[in-house]
């Protein structure tokens, strides 16, 4: 069961580590793309954490509007739509609910993801955020359908999203700014599947606390 | 990092509130946002022009904002798409009532976000439509990429759906214009220094001293091949080269040439280059009707150039050769 | 050294190829000499204003050949004043009859060798006079002295004196009015890295990561002090609080005002400058009438720029405004 | 005494030892000018020397009027008028002469110097090439006129260049691009009063070899 206050949160938390992460995240871009993803997710959370407040008392729905669009209007990039129109998919699921039950995460996740695809027109495979996400998200149903609670479906993800992370590192980009590279981007791993990552194991460090 | 800043998270902002001090007669800020407009903006009964990308690619792309050239342009942070925000309101602020393009280079995060934009326009019964600029060669335009950037050959665009726009044309013919400049472009580019960020602090690669890096993007991505260096026939040879093959230039055709410095790189060595350039081209019996030179799209302060060449038409001749007034782009 | 070129001995040669190259419809080589001159040159009724001195500072002078700047240019070897028979040649190539004004930078070399060409003029019977710009106020201005060095406030003399020998001013009045400038244009510069001439392959001096040098000349000399690096404000600050003391500007004073990047420089950094230049000048109640900015005087690659200011009377207004068509300074 | 010919020597021997000295000039340059200053005066009598072959038959006036023109008309900066001031009045004193005695090569020095000053502007102590010039030539007249040979002349000239050159580290100058650091440029020596010691001593070495 997730509440509105644990996701409140969870993305305090996402906040936090982002930042923690910035330069890391900026040095991973830097190898194969522009080296500005680490700044550009940053200044998205920092807005978004300053919103938090108001929004507090919101249901999920709300919470997860206002998240979109204010990554939508500060992050800008490639990562800025992508997380922007992710969240704004998943709040649409969930729309005035303060309680979310393991089908409603399930949900969440599949029209994030959706989004994600909708507005990048990427698939699996090309070296981007979906390179963590949907294992991490195959991984969730796999652990919901076979009776896991969902902070145990999370451990899961974490560990899925992070393969994903190194399954990045093996293949060529054919999507974003690394694909410019050819096969000179083999090697390196994905800066945006690398903070898809973190925000997965966030959410599940947190509903794991 | 050595640059000539205050705070590196406000550089956009200063430089914007720069810009309109030095041309107060060619642009104005709208207000809160990242967008500079024509100062005397909306223009009534023109279709308004529109571009924008990350900064640091000064004078793109707010200096091409003026008469015969763009209504407005949105500034990103460095190297950073603007936020659909942002894009939002520079259509706004342009539009006029007969439509609105958005010439938009070919990144995945310009791309998106100037689509959300215009999303949000439609929304708000604002005509919006888009041209993708990707006239960057270095790059293979396959299907199962991005295809290629959007590079310097943009400044073609902006010249001569400009002055389609200012001409009155329709939105649908700006737009049928401008995607025929994009498939008449092709530029090459190739760079000796590589630049730094201002909130990065450092630079985005590392070149040694006796080398260079061909074929690289506008944001210091890294580029197609790195090699040693080599004198400016050579390496001038081999952006041409690869241009030519792509366009498949024949004898007697017309081009403009455009030698865009990166921004570190002196006037001098552009027209060396130049000098190349052109020797190259008459040796193949082609015909440079104009050509262009300076720092056009720039990657702050990096230290290299990009050669593009365009095809020209009766249609694209006229329209290139049309009076324009702006900051950085100046025609009788 | 890491620079676009071919054979360093030839970059001026190839240099100015390439702008002819460029500019077919601005200028036209004298055969054999280092010399541009208008392409419609010589022009009749009209006094020739004519400039040059060392390469390296592009696009001075060539690049401000054309209609209401200069009749011609010449080009020494890097950063090294012309000879007097190159000069001689310049002279001839854009006498109409009317008279020559020849627009010197303080350099000892440039004064000598331009005063050598007037000589050899004068024995031909061509009437030549001078006007010799010494602007920096980096340089102390004693009797001891050479003097102050000719750096970027030159620009306003071409643009002014131009404008005075285009609306047909005899010899005398070009000279008055160029006087008037040259009193009343202060500039001071400040650089963040050193340039390499193409010859010697080895830069003039060498900055450490956090240091710049204030006060230079635009031939990569040595500046007055070198310091730690500074904001934007703050260097914006002492370059206009020493031009301004020296300029003994009042409130209500009109001055025009001239941001120059030295060619390493991306525009960001000078329009982030120009941002403080106009903070620091509607502070004391001083007007700007118009804003230049950009490369117009540089030294190679070097990342710094310098401010000028120049104080205006009804008559430069007038004059600064006029129209002029070049390649690298086009008004309407 | 001084024929056409061993003049022709003493131009071609100068030629060789510019070249020799060209980065060094430079380097001298560089500390307090442009660094320029070993190219043009190579560049200079790289030209010099392209054109002796034509005069070599010539009178002494002939020969230095013909280096004169072309060093001014190659070598540009402050170098060129000066050093070609100084070769065209020598060679008005000697014009027509294929034989130079005593007191023409004095008035010959004398007039190159008063050329030199009367382009420059400059006098003794500025730290230009007169501080080397001029003790020089003092030295000469006074070695000739307590019956010195001209050979053993030219052996106390170079001596007194070379202390010229050492004197010009001592001072501040005051004239030439080096003016424009103030004090900032003692400590250094000149560049062109190098160059002229250079020419003094090749002089000296070919009429003593
Ligand atoms: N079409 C796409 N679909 C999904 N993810 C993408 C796509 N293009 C880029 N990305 C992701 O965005 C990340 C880059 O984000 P960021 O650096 O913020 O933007 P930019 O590339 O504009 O600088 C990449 O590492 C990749 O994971
Ligand atoms: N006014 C002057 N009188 C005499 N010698 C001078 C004068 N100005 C400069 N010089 C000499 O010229 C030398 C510099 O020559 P060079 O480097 O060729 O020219 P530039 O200074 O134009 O680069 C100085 O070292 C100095 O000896
Ligand atoms: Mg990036
Ligand atoms: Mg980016
Ligand atoms: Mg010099
Ligand atoms: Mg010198």
């Amino acid at each position: 069961m997730l509440t509105s206050d644990l996701l409140i949160e969870i993305l305090k938390n996402i906040t936090k580590v982002i930042e923690t992460n910035k330069q890391y995240l900026c040095d991973i871009d830097a190898a194969i793309g522009d080296g500005d993803h680490g700044f550009n997710m940053n200044k998205g959370f920092k807005a978004v954490a300053e919103k938090l407040d108001v929004v507090k008392d919101s249901d999920c729905g709300t919470i997860l509007k206002t998240t979109a669009m204010t990554l939508i209007s500060t992050v800008g990039g490639a990562a800025g739509p992508l997380y922007g129109t992710a969240f704004l998919k998943a709040a649409k699921v969930v729309d005035g609910k303060k309680d979310l039950d393991n089908e409603d995460i399930v949900k969440m996740f599949d029209e994030g993801i959706k989004g994600v695809i909708m507005r990048g027109k990427a698939e699996q495979g090309e070296k981007t955020m979906l390179d963590a996400l949907i294992p991490a998200f195959e991984e969730i149903k796999r652990a919901l359908d076979s009776g896991s609670s969902s902070p145990e479906a999370f451990i899961r993800a974490t560990k899925a999203a992070h393969d994903g992370v190194e399954y990045t590192k093996t293949i060529r980009a054919t999507k974003g700014r690394a694909s410019y590279l050819g096969d000179r981007s083999i090697g390196h791993q994905d800066a945006g599947a690398t903070s898809s990552y973190l925000i997965i194991k966030t959410i599940s460090d947190t509903i794991n606390k | 990092m050595k640059k000539i800043i205050n705070n590196p998270e406000n550089v956009v902002n200063e430089m914007l509130e720069g810009i309109v001090k030095a041309h107060p007669e060619y642009v104005k800020r709208v207000e809160g946002f990242d967008v500079l407009v024509r100062a005397e903006g909306p223009v009534k009964g023109k279709v308004a022009l529109i571009s924008g990308g990350g900064s640091g690619h000064e004078p793109s792309h707010a200096g091409f904002v003026g008469k015969g050239m763009l209504d407005a342009a949105v500034a990103g942070e460095v190297f950073t798409s603007p936020t659909p925000t942002q894009v939002f309101e520079g259509i706004k602020a342009a539009d006029s009532g007969k439509g609105v393009l958005m010439v938009v280079k070919n990144y995945t995060g310009d791309i998106m976000n100037f689509e959300m934009a215009a999303e949000l326009a439609d929304a708000e019964g604002i005509k919006v439509d888009s041209i993708i600029v990707n006239d960057d060669v270095a790059v293979e335009d396959s299907t199962w990429t991005t295809g290629r950037r959007g590079v310097a050959g943009t400044i073609f665009v902006h010249k001569i759906a400009g002055a389609a726009a200012e001409k009155g044309l329709s939105l649908q013919e700006v737009k049928r214009i401008s995607e025929k400049v994009v498939k008449s472009v092709r530029t090459m580019g190739m760079s000796l220094t590589s630049c730094t960020v201002p909130a990065a602090g450092q630079p985005g690669f590392v070149l040694a001293d006796d080398e260079m890096e061909v074929g690289l993007g506008i944001h210091g991505e890294p580029g197609t091949h790195r090699t040693k260096i080599k004198s400016a026939l050579e390496i001038t040879k081999e952006l041409m080269d690869k241009i030519s093959a792509d366009i498949n230039l024949k004898e007697k055709d017309e081009v403009a040439v455009l030698i865009n410095g990166l921004g570190g790189t002196p006037l001098m060595e552009l027209y060396i280059a130049n000098n190349e350039a052109d020797k190259l081209l008459k040796e193949r019996g082609i015909i440079t009707h104009k050509t262009i030179i300076g720092n056009y799209m720039t990657a702050l302060e990096m230290a290299g150039y990009s050669i593009s060449l365009l095809l020209l038409d009766a249609e694209l001749k006229e329209l290139l050769d049309y009076k324009a007034d702006t900051p950085a782009f100046k025609q009788a």
